[in-house]
């Protein structure tokens, strides 16, 4: 199944931001309604940038943003479920 | 056993607490990271660190239990804390036992090496020029690169 | 730094003390070595640690030494004991700092490893069937052959 | 210059045993003064070993005697000097 295929429709989403991402696009957390043609995560920031340019600063460099699912790592090819956690930050930094 | 903590923590206490009434580990390795004074030649004044409730405490299990796949290990323990640092402060504790040195030695660094690419932290540093987010460093990505199998 | 001593050490008070006032260290590695209470099968009851007063320090001195000169350390100590322990009694503790993780791990394993080939001590177990003497094994030459320089 | 060409005189020296060694040969710690034509560890070892029994047992297997000469390891053929302190041991087992 090709991933444009079978667009299903994503119910409320929460979408979390940590790090200069929260900082630049201005919140930590939201609750979005994203079209029913969104199925995976690239697809998903791309909608997400054009919302704003907040989000067009935050979201452009992709080399610097990590995606994970209901907290596991996913690449961005991932398909999105209804009820997803997706929660977008950059490179990690701890240690 | 893993904790994400905002207190500090007494590496000497905490040690002690995993080795408690066992006599059979032969060997016990740590790592400590604190956080240091300058950075890309500047001052630090602080370092914030924040995290990712929920999703830190199942990337810090996963490694840890990736860690007990491959080495025979007695003990382990993952401490990291968030908030607010100065430097100096301790930041991370990594603890590995076990009767052989080698495991406890590859487990120990396999886990900050890991830890350090995948548990969701990220440092903001105060600087005297003023707050910045700490880049993350090809050569942390390296050094996770030794563990991976294919 | 090195110590050899006949008391016991308290590894997080040793840690804390070489790190006192300093905010320049960005890691530190420790090993604690153990006695354990089994051994080829065996029951370990005491263990008596015999050594070579004089040469000892001079030995670890010279394993420290040559730490500092491999890696960019910022500090180092060594402390191992020596007369009557018990099972899960510390014999060894061996702790690197340096801002530099790699340098911290790697020194504080060269420097076990060496002195278990090099540092004159001498093990004997006290077990059910006995007293006997611990032989060298081959694996610590293997450890200690992996930091040899041609 | 070979090993043999130059005997010298080696005057009272230090001799300590450590371990099992030490354990075999039955002391710690003895002044011993050997004929003159003693000049390497390997000599000093087979003219130990002629003191008695106690010495062959505990020299017969060269494999697990270590020496050191005034605190530092030293080979068989190293070549010894008046007041040296020479201890024999067997492979170390600290850490």
């Amino acid at each position: 199944m090709g991933w444009g295929a079978s667009p299903h429709y994503i119910s409320l989403m929460k979408l979390l931001y940590f790090a200069w991402l929260r900082q630049k696009i201005g919140t930590a957390e939201e609750s979005l309604d994203p079209p029913g043609s969104i199925a995976t995560v690239a697809q998903l920031i791309d909608w997400l940038k054009t919302r704003g340019p907040n989000y067009v600063d935050a979201l452009t460099n992709t080399k610097l943003v990590r995606v994970a699912v209901n907290r596991e790592y996913v690449t961005y090819d991932h398909r999105l479920k209804p009820g997803d956690e997706i929660a977008l930050f950059p490179p990690v930094t701890g240690g | 056993m893993i904790r994400v903590q905002r207190e500090d923590f007494d590496p000497g206490a905490e040690i002690a607490a995993l080795m408690r009434g066992r006599n059979d580990i032969g060997g016990v390795t740590s790592f400590i990271g604190l956080v240091r004074d300058m950075a890309g030649g500047d001052k630090i004044q602080a370092m914030t660190l924040e995290h990712y409730p929920g999703m830190t405490e199942q990337q810090l299990a996963a490694i840890e239990a990736e860690a007990k796949k491959r080495w025979p290990l007695d003990a382990v323990l993952i401490v990291h804390r968030y908030g607010e640092l100065k430097p100096g402060d301790r930041i991370v504790l990594v603890v590995t036992a076990s009767s052989h040195r080698d495991a406890a030695f590859d487990a120990c660094r396999f886990l900050i090496d890991w830890l350090k690419t995948k548990a969701p932290f990220w440092k903001m540093e105060e600087t005297s020029t003023g707050p910045r987010w700490v880049e993350a460093k090809d050569s942390d990505d390296e050094a996770a690169a030794r563990w991976r199998k294919e």
